[in-house]
């Protein structure tokens, strides 16, 4: 819409768009929101809603993993389509029965592999230090832009502090809850799953990391842990990674996650620093 | 116990009460996902034929979820007062409905009622109310509180500014807070959803809404929208806290999993009363409830998603909240499948709350993966502006850019104080004018120009 | 609901309700509508709902039409089913093609058993004076309960007025526009359209009878005159009948029908007559 | 001309100003039935951009339907005041939108504008409005009209008694309407939908309604709501007619199919003015319209259901009416599919007929194939209550035995008076006062007893 109106009242604090990608100093005709803002608005809603549908291309993402040296498995949960994942959160939830079968035969091969009778293996023994999850969630376009980077580096600093990864396991139209069911078929002490979150209207692609502790189906939110808005407007790969490390260090030394772990890192976002100064609305010191 | 229907040749059976009051519910996707929504449009109208024929008492004995395997439950039957329930314990769920919309039940006895009152009697009766039921008593209750200003008295509506960012940053989060200050909002509280769990960015954020709330002498509380377990320990830390906030819902086992417990709760509002951080009255904690975060957490014992939610209203109760307001279509289409379903939920959790004494406001709004729309959110708030709201959420644009959702916009509540004549919380009010956000007759002033109090940010 | 509750205002004229089935006399809590009103409401709308979707026995119907000594044909709109019906009135108004063929087979049947040959015929000359057609409409109900009777009485009349009346056809998920066609194919001089009308919240079995001189497709409803309410509660068999007949030789006297064609007949409905008088609001004379 | 938009990577190309006011318009079936509608919200959100780009002025030389094919476009171009409209000529639809909501645009400005507004401006205005826009601007009109009594004053709202019954029988139609009296209904018209065209039957029920009016001198006017020929061939007869009634659409095509014309419409005015029965004004034409029935008659000419019904008020406009409604959810769910599409359409039919002038009211209706309820209605209701119209219909118990559809009850119009602070017509109100039906605070006080003036009716 060209600006050539006088009805608007155009907000003399603009410049502080700078600081937030929040959609202040819109101005306003009369009180309400001016036509420019409004269109905007309908148009990247029409686009997040988009967003919400966009299949997640596996291949691809299987392809990125396979070139930065990681084994990965291909599962759906038991939603078999968008429709019907929207509607059954419970199903996403859950592995459908042949997905339990792909990951019980890398088990069986990983065991036998070591010379290991499965019968032998114990209720609580556990294969690998950790299980990575990779789930479309509510927004593929988050985990195709965000996973693959984040993953290899999240490998890494799991290898160098010495724990074992399993193979990382890709679900198609799950939840988060899910991450649970891979790594107990998986027999896996820790989950690590990345999640598409529901794409906002100025955020269609943000990750959320959850984080548990011995994994099994049918726990519930408050035995994970939670890093979230991880995309270039917020958390970057560093700081995410940084979160995970330190919750996962204290979750393996504590022996437990969720509401009782709390996030007591010294962590100093760098986002922070750009800012002209912490905050303007108070007298510099 | 069994309830019965016949209607034409056609036979109605519900197996107990709590299927009763599943099967009379308006139409909603989280009772169908749960297997417990009405067949079809004329099992649901039996349904609340039923419904209204059952007196108020029954309620007091049979239970929806066992006395010996909830503490919720136990909190709803041990703070029972049947002093106050005497004036309507002679009634059914119908002509309590009757008696609510009579002139017999008006602000004054409604209150006095509250006390008296199951969330179980009150789900039961919205379920046989019309939308301009809802708006219409709900009206007539008025539901005060106090920790610096006043909120909820009739003719005000206040707003939660919502000044969130991706990385807590403090500039991000400053801008964000101005621009609501200059349009007006945030009577009800400043509140941030902080992006992280970590204890330095909430506590780094708590002193910042403290020193400006200070520094500009705003008469207002602020609130870091963190878990309960985490406000404890920053009170203990010696961090400046207002409000504490948590999530709750309707069952012991929705609450453990959201990490929290009746005794925590309580373990958190002596530590905030500890603080008598509030200047003209004592109302601290702030909560959050929605429809269908029991069944998300498979905890709701075959309870339909409302009936679930006005249980959580009980536990809100027992701490004396500030404020409480349900995330209507924060959860998803899942449980609120469209805008119409999120208005009618809005409109019930309004007026269940409401009649339960709670001092209510509403998180407005819908999901990108939701069947709604702004025009959806527009009559959601005029009719929750009509049926006496105590406030609403207020966010730049309409967007919330850490959280991923769409709420009400700080011009939203201007539209609404502007077409009803609302206005905001009184002390306030005086500040938005003393300062020259509004001009004498309440009318939004700044915009083209800083205000005296903001000239010096200009320069930046 | 039982009537133990105070809070309700029973109004004192609930003796009116003798003389409407209309909703007068519900009484007030504070100045809403009671419970009990309010429950039979919600029960009424469900059940009207259902009327909608209700099939029509186009089988029973035959037979009762073969009883009453009439021919029938059996056709179908272009809206295969309802849910497309309730969308796509423009379907409904139309046959499909199937069902021109039946109806172009009477005509060539009618013809050579008149031993005239097709091509011989005018395209202005008509084969029957009039053709009666049953459409479900929005009621199938109505249809159901009604048009047997109302046709046998209407072909009757017919005869006595020494015209002539083509089988009757009846249309599955029509409008009322679907007439001109059906006599257009049938070359008709005049179609009679006997239609489900829109369930109504007490009157779930309403009949209407939509008229057309010189029907073609293309007609609008400027063209049509309507007789409506026709049901036990409403305008009785015998009233409609005078009705069409008046309008009907009106049109057949004009050569036209529709806005200009007014019903001009002193009927004298027989219910007004079991009123105790007139207008008990007046004073009597 | 074709209009044109890059957003992104993609380019959307719309053919001609029709085709873009179609695209731009929120979602219904009707446009899907007519093929008219934006394949997906990406596409609608681009056509209300570039509509947004257009210079009013334009839909002064662009017309949708062309000038010489159509009377009503003869009648919208021929009869525009270009001195009004020079207040606005200036402007883009995107830039009238946001002067219509800035304080420049008050009631007084508003009404001086109205002759100079095409209802295409109108129609191309309100597709890019939100919910909150439409209720705020309309509530700005104040549009008043006068035959006995005031309508449309601020802080009113009447009603339109509705006493239809399947056989016209007097005594049903006079239970009826003592009904709606005795609940303060019937000042914007006691108007009754004849189930027969007969004229012996219509004409009785034109001298049983003035015969009542008469004897209870009641301060309002009567209708019979029969075809407008119907009405001028009444009126020769000498039957006693208060206001002429006749459906109306956006076409020429479309009038034609109900069998009208602007001559016709034109000839019934001059006929009732001659009558001279209004005793304090002169207005006398009620008009009816609906989105769809241009669609219906497939007699819309490419032009979606919202922009011809708009057209149609420029037909109405003509006649200076005393009465102005939509019957939104009358006509089905075919142009209007549920809740949701009849409360944006009542409330866009609402704003656009305000800002042409007309004293709009609303039948709050649906039908049973609609996916609606009486929650939907309850909501449309508020939503006008606060954009400020003139009147609502009211039936028994919301249920039509005649017309076989739902639209609002005489307890409706209580309950919106009531939240909302609504008034009756002053000289109907007053006479409610007189009679005992309200107390002389407004509130109804009818219900028990009969009041003096009817209370011989109780013997019988
Ligand atoms: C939706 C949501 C909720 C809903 C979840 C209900 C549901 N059934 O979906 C409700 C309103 C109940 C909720 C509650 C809380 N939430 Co929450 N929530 C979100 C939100 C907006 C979207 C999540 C999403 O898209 N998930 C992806 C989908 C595809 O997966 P899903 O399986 O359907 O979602 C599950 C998880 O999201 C989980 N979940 C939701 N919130 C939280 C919080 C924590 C700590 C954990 C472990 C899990 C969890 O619930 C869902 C069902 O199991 C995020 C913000 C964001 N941008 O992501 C915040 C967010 C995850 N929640 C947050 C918080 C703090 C909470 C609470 C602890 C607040 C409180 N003080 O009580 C509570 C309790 C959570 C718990 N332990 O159960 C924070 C986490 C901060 C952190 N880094 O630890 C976030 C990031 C928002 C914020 N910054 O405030 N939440
Ligand atoms: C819906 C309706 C309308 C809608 C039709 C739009 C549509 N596309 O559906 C609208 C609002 C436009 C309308 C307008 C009018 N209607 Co009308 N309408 C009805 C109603 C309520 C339902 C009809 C129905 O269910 N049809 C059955 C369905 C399955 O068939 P359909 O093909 O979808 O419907 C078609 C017909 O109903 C036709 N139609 C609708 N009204 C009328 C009126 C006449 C005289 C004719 C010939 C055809 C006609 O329009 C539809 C589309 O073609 C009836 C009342 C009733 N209980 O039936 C009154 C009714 C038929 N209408 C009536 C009248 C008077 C009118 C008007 C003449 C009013 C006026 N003064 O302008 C106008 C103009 C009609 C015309 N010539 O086109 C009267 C007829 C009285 C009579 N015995 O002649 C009725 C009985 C109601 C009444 N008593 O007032 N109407």
């Amino acid at each position: 819409m060209s600006e050539q109106e006088s009805s608007v009242v155009v907000n003399a604090w603009s410049n502080l768009r700078q600081f937030t990608d929040a959609r202040i100093a819109l101005g306003r005709a009369g009180t309400s929101v001016p036509t420019a803002a409004l269109l905007a608005f309908q148009l990247d809603h029409a686009r997040a809603r988009d967003a919400v549908h966009l299949p997640l291309d596996m291949a691809l993402l299987q392809t990125q993993l396979t070139s930065a040296g990681l084994e990965s498995l291909q599962v759906q949960s038991r939603a078999h389509n968008r429709l019907v994942y929207l509607q059954r959160p419970d199903w996403g939830r859950r592995l459908n029965a042949e997905s339990v079968s792909v990951l019980e035969q890398r088990v069986a091969a990983a065991l036998s592999a070591e010379g290991v009778d499965e019968g032998v293996l114990g209720a609580d023994e556990r294969l690998w230090d950790v299980a990575i999850v990779i789930v479309d969630g509510l927004s593929s376009q988050a985990v195709q832009a965000h996973s693959a980077a984040m993953v290899s580096r999240l490998a890494t600093a799991f290898d160098q502090s010495g724990l074992t990864l399993a193979p990382v396991v890709l679900v198609q139209q799950g939840r988060v809850a899910v991450g649970d069911e891979v790594a107990e078929v998986l027999r896996a002490r820790m989950v690590v799953l990345l999640v598409g979150e529901r794409p906002g209207l100025s955020s269609p692609d943000s990750l959320g990391i959850y984080f548990t502790y011995a994994p099994k189906v049918g726990l519930t939110d408050a035995a994970r842990n939670c890093i979230s808005n991880i995309r270039p407007a917020g958390l970057s790969y560093e700081q995410a990674c940084g979160k995970l490390m330190y919750l996962l260090l204290e979750a393996n030394r504590r022996g437990l996650s969720g509401v009782q772990l709390k996030d007591e890192s010294e962590v100093e976002p760098a986002q922070m620093l750009t800012s002209v100064n912490r905050n303007f609305l108070l007298p510099k010191e | 116990m069994a309830y019965q229907l016949d209607l034409g040749s056609m036979r109605y059976r519900f197996a107990d009460l709590r299927t009763l009051l599943a099967k009379a519910t308006p139409l909603r996707s989280g009772d169908v996902l749960a297997g417990l929504a009405a067949e079809n449009a004329q099992e649901r109208a039996a349904a609340q034929w039923a419904l209204a024929d059952v007196p108020l008492k029954t309620f007091l004995h049979e239970t929806v979820i066992g006395y010996e395997e909830d503490e919720v439950t136990r909190l709803i039957i041990d703070s029972h007062d049947a002093v106050a329930f005497a004036r309507v314990a002679h009634l059914t769920v119908g002509g309590f409905r009757d008696w609510l919309l009579s002139d017999a039940a008006d602000s004054h006895v409604l209150n006095a009622l509250a006390p008296g009152l199951t969330p179980e009697m009150v789900a039961a009766v919205s379920k046989i109310m019309r939308v301009q039921d809802l708006i219409l008593v709900a009206r007539k209750c008025e539901v005060v509180t106090r920790f610096r200003n006043t909120i909820g008295l009739k003719g005000r509506m206040s707003t939660r500014l919502q000044p969130n960012h991706p990385t807590d940053d403090p500039s991000g989060v400053a801008a964000t807070l101005l621009d609501g200050l200059l349009y007006g909002n945030g009577d009800a509280v400043i509140g941030i959803n902080p992006a992280t769990d970590n204890y330095q960015a909430v506590t780094r954020l708590m002193c910042m809404l403290d020193e400006v709330i200070q520094h500009y002498r705003i008469p207002t509380q602020s609130c870091v929208l963190t878990h309960v377990t985490t406000h404890i320990e920053a009170i203990n830390r010696g961090a400046p806290v207002d409000l504490i906030f948590q999530s709750i819902a309707g069952t012991e086992a929705a609450n453990a999993s959201f990490g929290v417990s009746l005794s925590i709760l309580q373990e958190a509002y002596e530590a905030g009363l500890s603080l008598k951080r509030g200047t003209i009255g004592e109302n601290l904690m702030y909560f959050e409830t929605g429809q269908g975060s029991a069944l998300s957490a498979n905890a709701h014992h075959g309870v339909d998603q409302q009936t679930c939610e006005v249980r959580a209203y009980a536990v809100a109760r027992q701490f004396r909240p500030l404020l409480v307001n349900t995330v209507v279509g924060f959860i998803g289409p899942e449980y609120l499948y469209n805008g119409k379903q999120i208005i009618r939920a809005g409109l019930e959790d309004h007026f269940c709350g409401k009649l339960l004494g709670l001092p209510m406001g509403c998180d407005i709004c819908y999901t990108n993966h939701a069947e709604a729309d702004q025009d959806d959110m527009d009559m959601l708030l005029t009719q929750l502006g009509v049926a006496g709201i105590n406030y609403i959420m207020g966010i730049p644009g309409s967007d919330d850019i850490m959280l991923n959702y769409q709420t009400t916009s700080f011009h939203d509540a201007l539209y609404v104080r502007q077409v009803l004549g609302l206005r905001p919380a009184p002390e306030f009010e005086s500040w938005l004018m003393r300062n020259g956000i509004f001009d004498d007759r309440g009318r939004l002033l700044s915009g083209g120009q800083l205000p005296a109090a903001f000239a010096h940010l200009q320069v930046q």
